[in-house]
């Protein structure tokens, strides 16, 4: 007795009948992880079908919950992936930690194809450690239906918000997720502050009066007119209801905008006087994970896949539509012809600065985060963040 | 088995009496309006319980606003949110079942050709079954759920719905938290059954020493999950059993051991002994007074252990993500999963959520009284 | 049938069978499994806690054997527990000045201060809302009470995980979270939430007693319906008043279940995890990181495995200690048998 | 103490669904003692929950000392309880059990309450039990402890729901002296039930009899039992009951001719004969009490076989074949073996006849001395 | 059918501390029905336990039908038990629970089941229940089921545990003849437990009356009731039971005076006087038993006091004030009030005198019918 379902057949034969076609390589099997909001999943599982079919190589894609704790516990027990995705910050820590390896010297394609910044970001103390795709940063948004053009300054910024800020009334001037360091970074770096730069002879720039000027600026200017809590969700919300004027936020937000049918437009933020905004940008690689050390055919497929991911223009071009992502590949970031949403974080892009990859940044995030609330709540912000930075050397011991 | 055929009985009276709980109550409204008419009962009765009831829903309503507060999230048609920036809505705004549905999926039983093979000869029979569809959620169109309407007074639009291309896995999900849950409960049930039935009729070695262990552990263990994570997570890895449904199933059944054998040991102190004598002077032999007396009367104590075990398979979530890969994602790995790190898309959060959570509380509306009575606290006293 | 009778008639042949010691083989498995996966990781916990694990380490060294070593861990001996017993100072601070600086590790013993209180708000909070819940659903005149029952349930049927992500959205400190526009709407000034911290520690206690009542409730519930309904007539035939019904009759008949599950639900309170880790990461600043978020801090974040594993030793040390007093205090572990 | 009057009450539970209490009336007067007895579901206790204010009834009465209490609520009654198992609380002494019914319903101060429950554990006989708890008393003790908690109180009345249904017969006969010596020694007004029909003969100053919720018949116990108003009270009371036999009723206003086909006959003259014929009714039961057949020494008489003597100490019952469950008490030396034929006979002013369908005693008038209490 | 012997046996419990039987030895006949009765604790449940084989004695023998049973394991006794609280299994309808038995202990077919069970369901008349589940019965369906269920497996012993202690005294009486009359038909070997001694005395072949675990006395129930070994039996047996007066004995052979300080005086003549002085015994207690107790009509006889008059049905019981408990039953026509002198005699042959010390009859002699069954 034998039950088949009729539907599968055609799935199967199909997924066989590539393997015929490829080159001298012999054909392998890669693990490729990421975490994609579910708005995302349905063209990277596409995208992985395309690659699967038009190669010899197979990838097997997961969405996965919790990248960071998956990978720190998977990888060291060689169960995680060939390759995975994530922002390039990580790159520090997990090269020390031994779990992505360098594939500089494998590689088909040069890392020339890309952006500097990408290029930059892909590599780590010299290895190559992963394949760059796009771009994220955060840039400002504002409510078409409020606001009729983006404000050039931070002070017309604020003369919009004041105009707009009515908590009794559920209105507001702008939604930003203060607490988060990564969110907040323009405003740190604004006037010359850093919160960690391991190339500085004063590694540590939490405390450095520059950045306390450019977190007090933010406290000042912005706080008042944002909804009372500084984190993510509350923040996003206020303006993806079409309740708040401004937003300052990454591409990924713009999923949530469309389908609350917010009205938006994008531009690059505002610049604060005697400073120059200056948002952590975050290139995402397509890692090559320790498994990939080990060579031998499923390295092989990761890296083809990686290959040919981040070459893929169409691919790219594509996401770039659908999601607001910014492209790193030289082709696409300089052709101009980039579509209009993408072009308000291009541009922020432009302003940007590469987040940190050195692990001591890790330890850095916590207590400034724990200091912007403290700021957000009115306490003393100089104080604030030298507690932070006295707690991060503690921890750097 | 009598078991089976008890519980099936009674689930088939509580179905009865959840479907005729309205008439009982139009009949105790009948009978009071009658009473009160007739000057025989004091209208302050009705009122007295009336108030009571009216209180006592207040207070649950009240308890269980934050699911409301969820559900209002789950029916929304913009996404959701439980950050409602424009202030308290009791009310979703353009409500729609699309979480819903999505979370659902297609309820499609696909078809199947079924061969017969003839043995030593060449023909083979083959049926081909028809395939049934109950729900495609990628052809729905607009204004069909719901809608209300009186000739050509509309009173309720309808959710609105639209074919929905990409549902969610939550079957695939639904499908491992069973095979996880389920093997969860076989085998706590064989560990705790036999442990139970021991430490309440045998007089043994240690007895007390391990029931105290087991008492002493029935918190301490199930806490140190986390603390344990660590130490369980390089075992599982080093013996490659990680990313395995089963050997997840295993430590959840060990976790469950101390308090459910516990539990049950407490609920058969309170089954006379006389049943098992009986039993033994009717000749049975004693795993015949198992099977036949004992594990029969503990079927409130049983029931009690398996919703509790099942639970604990059905929603753990640390282990769980720390130890199951893709493909192997229970359902609220896979809840979880729909978070992405800057953004929780609500509606389909929570009604994913709800959806999970919908079945428990059926099963307890059923299981109540034998949950209730299987807590039994007899063997407690003094 | 028959043969599988004859087996079984012929097992009961065996003599040794009949010795009651014997018995201890029933429960043997269900030991032997959960020592395997609980007491064995503590060994290892223990283990890991003498050693300067971390992830790097740890997991170095190939084959089933380099568990048993650690990796290649160092060992330190008892330099981990004197870190988190006696690493750094703690500041005894009263009306804002310093009183005292001790030589012990203040983060600790904050959050070991912390975790206790934490553990007596919120079983009083607990049992006090359970015992209000269970009186209102056994209540004589409240119609429907078995569907409420059954609907009250409801928390525990949802991942703790999401209950506590939804409640942390609950208590946003902004001016539309739902606790804030529930303040306002009474009249109240809003309150920052998760960013005050005797105001988070509030949130913490909320959310713990919405996610512990189930469990409580249906053990109340069953413990009073096992009150026997002559003890009620029988006081209220002595003239008392449904206050002394509930203080005489009521609550002495249920006190052993409930104090057998406010002392679980004690032990869980200690353990609790999610809620200070998802609300604020035990914060604001750490203020009120309960002990185990304290070694999962120390463990995973800053990758001391070494050191969060003796961070959970110290703690499931106390928590053991405080269910053994109880345990025995209580005499849980009696049967009727020793009745 | 007090006079207790029930009027026409009623109680339906279930929405009218089931009728536990049918139109009862019943005046109890100061200081008498009333059991109430009848078989099980019959609405004993209904009845005595609704006088303790633990049931509303449906429809009725009650009154107290004269005073409606029908609305009023149990603790505001004044009513003392003894339950059946004795509903002691099992976490107070023996002390703090009696004394919760003072501090509940009393404003005596600490001392004097226990003043009073000293003396009435003397009275009792348990005042080295006070400060024992009640699962460290045995069953007789703890009655007694209930019956003090009782009478501590000083109730008006006094309400039992079958409290020696719990003890063995030994000590159910020494707890039923023990009641009966402190109602003579209290004088108070008591309601008693039970399904025992031997406790309520023996320790009623009168007897209540229930069936399906209607009150049968009350009356002093002896007359009762002698006079039995229709055939469930006759077969209910006593032990061994009155024998009873279908017979056809056949004959004028001077003589009736019971018979039935088991060559049954008997006949009654007189007074009797004219009562009987005058009511129409020819198919009936014929009722005789046990110890009212007697061995008749001659020929006369019924021709009956001994199925079973059974030895009772001082006297033998014999089991006869005339009816189900036919039994002649007779003294112990009248020893007959299984199977002999033995001739009996009755007098026929020990005869009841009933109506074979209602039941309703065909010869019964309302005893003179009852119809002037009731008046 | 089987005989059952018991021999020295002797049960401890807790290491010792508990002597709940203690050396007692029993022989019972094929068919024979032995009632076991005795004050709560006594240890009957103990001794029937051994003999079902749930309690291993401590030492001595349990021989059924001739052979030694002590280590056998209970399912291969093949003895049937009938529990206090019947035991049916309450997830299992009436027909399932006969059919258990039978199904374990033997190796019929289904269809000899049914139509066992269909037979003995028959004979207890509870045909109709057959599928109905055991908490859908009442009390006294679920005492014949439990009948039944042992019934059916036809084994050699009966036990019985008090098996009518949980039903009212109504039912108690019904089921007791029902007990009865199976025995009778179906000749079975029993031993019924009882601590009602008015069931001992009327259902058993034999009593035997336990104490402290020692056998007191084995007999004929009449035998038993009025020639008691001790004073325990005396009073135990019986209901009302024997009355006590404590006496000093006085006087020589031929004349024994037997007098208190409360007035009361008797006195012996002939053999039982020498009987009693023989033994040199001075303070005796006196039993009488109430049935033998007589008003005299004539001034003869002592003087006593009406304490309470009892009506019970065809008798009054007289309770007087010559001892404690003291008691006459008198034919129902007597009728003094309470308070009245009245002179009361018994005749010496009734006298029965016991040591006061040891309790041990001292005019006892083992009737010789029964020596010779022992023999
Ligand atoms: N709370 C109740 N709900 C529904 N029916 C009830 C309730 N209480 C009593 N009944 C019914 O009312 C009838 C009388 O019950 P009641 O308890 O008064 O009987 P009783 O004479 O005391 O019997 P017993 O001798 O068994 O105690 C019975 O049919 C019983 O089933
Ligand atoms: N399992 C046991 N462990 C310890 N003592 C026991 C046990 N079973 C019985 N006993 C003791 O043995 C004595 C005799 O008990 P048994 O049950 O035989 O009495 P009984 O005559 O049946 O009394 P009852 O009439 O109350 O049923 C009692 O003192 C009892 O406490
Ligand atoms: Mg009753
Ligand atoms: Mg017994």
């Amino acid at each position: 007795v034998g039950v088949q379902s009729q539907g599968d057949q055609t799935a199967q034969s199909g997924g066989e009948s590539s393997t015929a076609g490829g080159s001298g390589e012999s054909a392998g099997t890669a693990k490729a992880w990421y975490a994609l909001p579910d708005t995302e999943l349905p063209a990277r599982k596409s995208a992985i079908k395309q690659f699967n079919q038009n190669s010899a190589h197979t990838v097997e894609g997961a969405d996965i919950s919790d990248m960071q704790k998956k990978t720190t516990s998977a990888i060291p027990a060689g169960q995680g992936p060939q390759t995975f995705e994530w922002a390039h910050d990580l790159a520090g820590d997990y090269m020390e930690r031994g779990f992505i390896v360098d594939q500089g010297d494998k590689l088909n394609v040069s890392l020339d194809e890309f952006t500097d910044a990408a290029a930059e970001a892909a590599q780590y103390d010299g290895n190559v450690v992963g394949l760059p795709h796009t771009a994220e940063t955060v840039a400002l948004l504002y409510n078409k239906e409020l606001v009729d053009e983006a404000p050039q300054t931070v002070a017309d910024m604020k003369a919009v918000m004041e105009e707009h800020h009515d908590p009794s009334n559920n209105k507001y001037g702008l939604g930003m997720p203060f607490a988060d360091p990564y969110f907040l970074s323009a405003w740190a770096h604004a006037f010359g502050g850093y919160y960690f730069d391991h190339t500085k002879e004063e590694q540590l720039g939490v405390a450095k009066p520059e950045t306390v000027k450019g977190v007090q600026f933010a406290v000042d200017n912005f706080v008042p007119y944002m909804p009372n809590d500084p984190t993510y969700e509350p923040q996003a919300s206020a303006f993806a209801e079409g309740n708040a004027a401004f937003a300052i936020n990454g591409p990924w937000y713009l999923s949530t905008l469309n389908e609350k049918g917010v009205d938006y437009g994008i531009a690059k933020l505002p610049k604060p006087e005697g400073g120059d905004p200056s948002p952590f940008t975050g290139i995402t690689l397509w890692y090559f994970s320790k498994k990939m050390g080990e060579g031998g055919p499923s390295a092989a497929a990761a890296r083809a896949f990686a290959e040919w991911y981040v070459t893929n223009e169409e691919l790219l071009l594509k996401n770039a539509e659908e999601t607001g992502n910014i492209p790193v590949l030289k082709s696409l970031a300089e052709s101009g012809d980039l579509p209009e949403n993408v072009q308000g974080f291009a541009e922020a892009v432009q302003q940007g600065y590469p987040m940190p990859a050195h692990p001591k940044m890790n330890k850095v995030w916590d207590p400034v985060k724990a200091a912007l609330t403290k700021g957000f709540n009115g306490k003393d912000v100089p104080k604030a963040m030298e507690t932070a930075a006295e707690e991060i050397r503690g921890n750097w011991e | 088995m009598s078991l089976f055929d008890g519980v099936g009985r009674k689930v088939k009276e509580d179905a009865r009496d959840v479907v005729s709980a309205p008439l009982e109550v139009a009949r105790d409204a009948a009978y009071t309006v009658e009473g009160v008419r007739n000057g025989e009962i004091s209208p302050a009765e009705p009122l007295k319980t009336a108030g009571a009831t009216l209180g006592a829903l207040v207070g649950v309503l009240l308890l269980l606003f934050p699911i409301y507060w969820i559900l209002i999230a789950a029916l929304s048609g913009t996404g959701g949110s439980i950050y409602s920036s424009s202030g308290l809505k009791l009310f979703p705004e353009s409500p729609s079942l699309v979480p819903f549905l999505w979370v659902v999926g297609d309820l499609i039983i696909p078809a199947y050709s079924i061969s017969l093979n003839i043995p030593s000869s060449d023909i083979a029979i083959v049926f081909n079954t028809p395939q049934v569809v109950f729900l495609d959620v990628s052809a729905l169109k607009p204004g069909t759920i719901g809608r209300i309407a009186f000739g050509s007074a509309e009173l309720f639009p309808g959710f609105g719905v639209q074919p929905i291309e990409n549902p969610s896995t939550f079957k695939k999900f639904f499908w491992n938290s069973l095979t996880v849950a389920i093997p969860t409960v076989i085998i706590s049930l064989c560990l705790v059954v036999p442990a139970a039935y021991a430490l309440s009729r045998r007089e043994f070695i240690f007895r007390r020493k391990i029931l105290f262990v087991y008492v002493l552990m029935t918190q301490v263990g199930s806490g140190l999950g986390i603390a344990l994570l660590i130490g369980l997570y390089t075992v599982y890895v080093q013996f490659g059993i990680n990313d395995n449904k089963l050997a997840l199933a295993v430590y959840y059944a060990a976790t469950a051991v101390p308090f459910n054998t516990w539990l049950l040991k407490t609920y058969m102190d309170g089954i006379p002994v006389s049943y098992e004598e009986a039993a033994v002077v009717d000749g049975a032999p004693p795993w015949r007074v198992v099977t036949e007396v004992i594990i029969p009367l503990s079927a409130a104590g049983l029931a009690t252990v398996f919703i509790f075990t099942f639970l604990t398979g059905w929603t753990e979530f640390v282990v769980a993500q720390t130890l199951l890969g893709t493909e192997n994602y229970t359902l609220p790995v896979g809840l979880f999963s729909l978070i992405s790190e800057y953004s929780i898309p609500w509606a389909r959060f929570s009604a994913f959520a709800l959806t999970f959570a919908a079945p428990i509380m059926l099963v307890y509306l059923f299981a109540q009284r034998y949950i209730e009575g299987g807590l039994s606290f007899s063997g407690m006293e003094g | 049938m028959s043969t599988a009778s004859r087996v079984a008639r012929r097992v009961e042949e065996v003599p040794f069978l009949d010795k009651s010691d014997v018995s201890l083989l029933f429960v043997l498995p269900g030991l032997f499994v959960f020592s395997a996966f609980m007491l064995f990781p503590v060994l290892y916990l223990l283990g890991i806690s003498f050693t300067n694990a971390a992830p790097a380490n740890l997991f170095a060294g190939e084959g089933a054997l380099s568990v048993l070593t650690f990796g290649e861990a160092a060992f330190v001996g008892l330099e981990n527990y004197a870190r988190v017993l006696f690493g750094g100072t703690f500041d005894l601070v009263l009306f804002g000045e310093t009183l005292l600086t001790l030589p012990i590790n203040g983060q600790f013993w904050n959050s070991f201060g912390v975790t206790w209180l934490f553990v007596a708000t919120s079983v009083t909070l607990k049992i006090t809302l359970s015992l209000a819940i269970a009186l209102v659903v056994t209540g004589e005149r409240v119609r429907g009470k078995r569907f409420m029952r059954s609907f009250i349930i409801l928390p525990m049927g949802l991942p703790a995980i999401f209950t506590i992500t939804v409640w942390r959205g609950i208590f946003s400190s902004a001016e539309f979270g739902l606790a804030n526009q529930v303040l306002a709407m009474l009249g109240l000034e809003t309150v920052s939430w998760l960013s005050n911290r005797w105001m988070a520690f509030v949130a913490y206690n909320v959310t713990e007693a919405w996610l512990a009542y189930p469990f409580m409730v249906i053990i109340t519930v069953s413990a009073l319906q096992d009150v026997p309904d002559e003890l009620h007539e029988a006081a209220m035939v002595d003239g008392a008043g449904y206050v002394a019904r509930f203080f005489h009759v009521t609550l002495p008949s249920i006190k052993k279940p409930v104090l057998f599950a406010s002392i679980l639900t004690a032990a869980a309170s200690f353990q609790q995890f999610l809620i200070p880790f998802v609300f604020n990461e035990g914060g604001p600043a750490r203020q009120n990181e309960l002990i185990v978020v304290y070694g999962y801090r120390e463990a995973l974040s800053f990758s001391q495995y070494g050191r969060g594993a003796a961070i959970s030793l110290i703690a499931v040390v106390f928590i053991g200690a405080f269910m053994w007093l109880n345990v025995k205090r209580g005499r849980l572990a009696d049967g009727v048998n020793e009745a | 103490m007090a006079t207790v009057t029930l009027d026409n009450l009623r109680k339906e539970f279930d929405n009218g669904r089931i009728v536990a209490v049918d139109g009862v009336s019943l005046d109890v007067e100061d200081g008498e003692f009333v059991t109430v007895v009848g078989p099980s579901g019959c609405g004993k206790s209904t009845t005595l929950r609704m006088l303790a204010g633990l049931e509303s009834p449906t429809s009725g009465t009650i009154e107290i000392d004269g005073e409606d209490v029908t609305d009023v609520h149990a603790r505001r009654r004044d009513v003392a309880m003894v339950f059946q198992n004795y509903a002691l609380y099992p976490h107070k002494t023996v002390r703090q059990n009696m004394a919760f019914g003072l501090r509940m319903s009393t404003d005596l101060s600490k001392a004097e309450r226990e003043e009073r429950v000293r003396e009435t554990a003397e009275m009792m006989d348990i005042e080295e039990l006070l400060n024992d708890r009640p699962n460290e008393l045995s069953g007789g003790q703890k009655q007694r402890v209930a019956l003090g908690r009782a009478i501590v109180r000083e109730p008006n009345v006094f309400l039992f729901d079958e409290p020696l249904s719990n003890l063995d017969a030994k000590l159910r006969t020494t707890m039923r002296t023990e009641i009966q010596r402190l109602q003579n020694e209290l004088d108070i007004t008591a309601i008693y039930v039970t399904h025992d029909q031997e406790e309520a003969m023996t320790m009623g100053d009168r007897i209540a009899i229930l069936n399906d919720g209607v009150l049968q018949q009350t009356g002093a116990p002896t007359e009762v039992y002698r006079n039995p108003r229709n055939e469930f009270v006759g077969g209910f009371v006593g032990s061994p009951s009155m024998n009873f036999v279908d017979v056809a009723v056949e004959g004028d206003g001077g003589r009736v001719a019971l018979t039935n086909d088991d060559g049954f006959a008997y006949e009654l003259t007189g007074e009797a004969a004219r009562a009987a014929s005058g009511t129409g009714v020819t198919e009936a039961r014929l009722g005789v009490l046990p110890e009212n057949v007697t061995v008749a020494e001659d020929e006369d008489g019924l021709r009956a076989t001994v199925e079973v003597v059974e030895p009772v100490g001082s006297d033998n019952y014999l089991h006869l074949d005339l009816g189900p469950d036919f039994i002649a008490r007779v003294d112990s030396h009248v020893e007959p073996s299984n199977g002999d034929t033995i001739r009996v006979t009755f007098d026929q002013r020990d005869v009841t006849l009933f109506d074979a369908e209602s039941g309703e005693s065909l010869l019964w008038e309302e005893p003179t001395e009852r119809k002037k209490a009731a008046a």
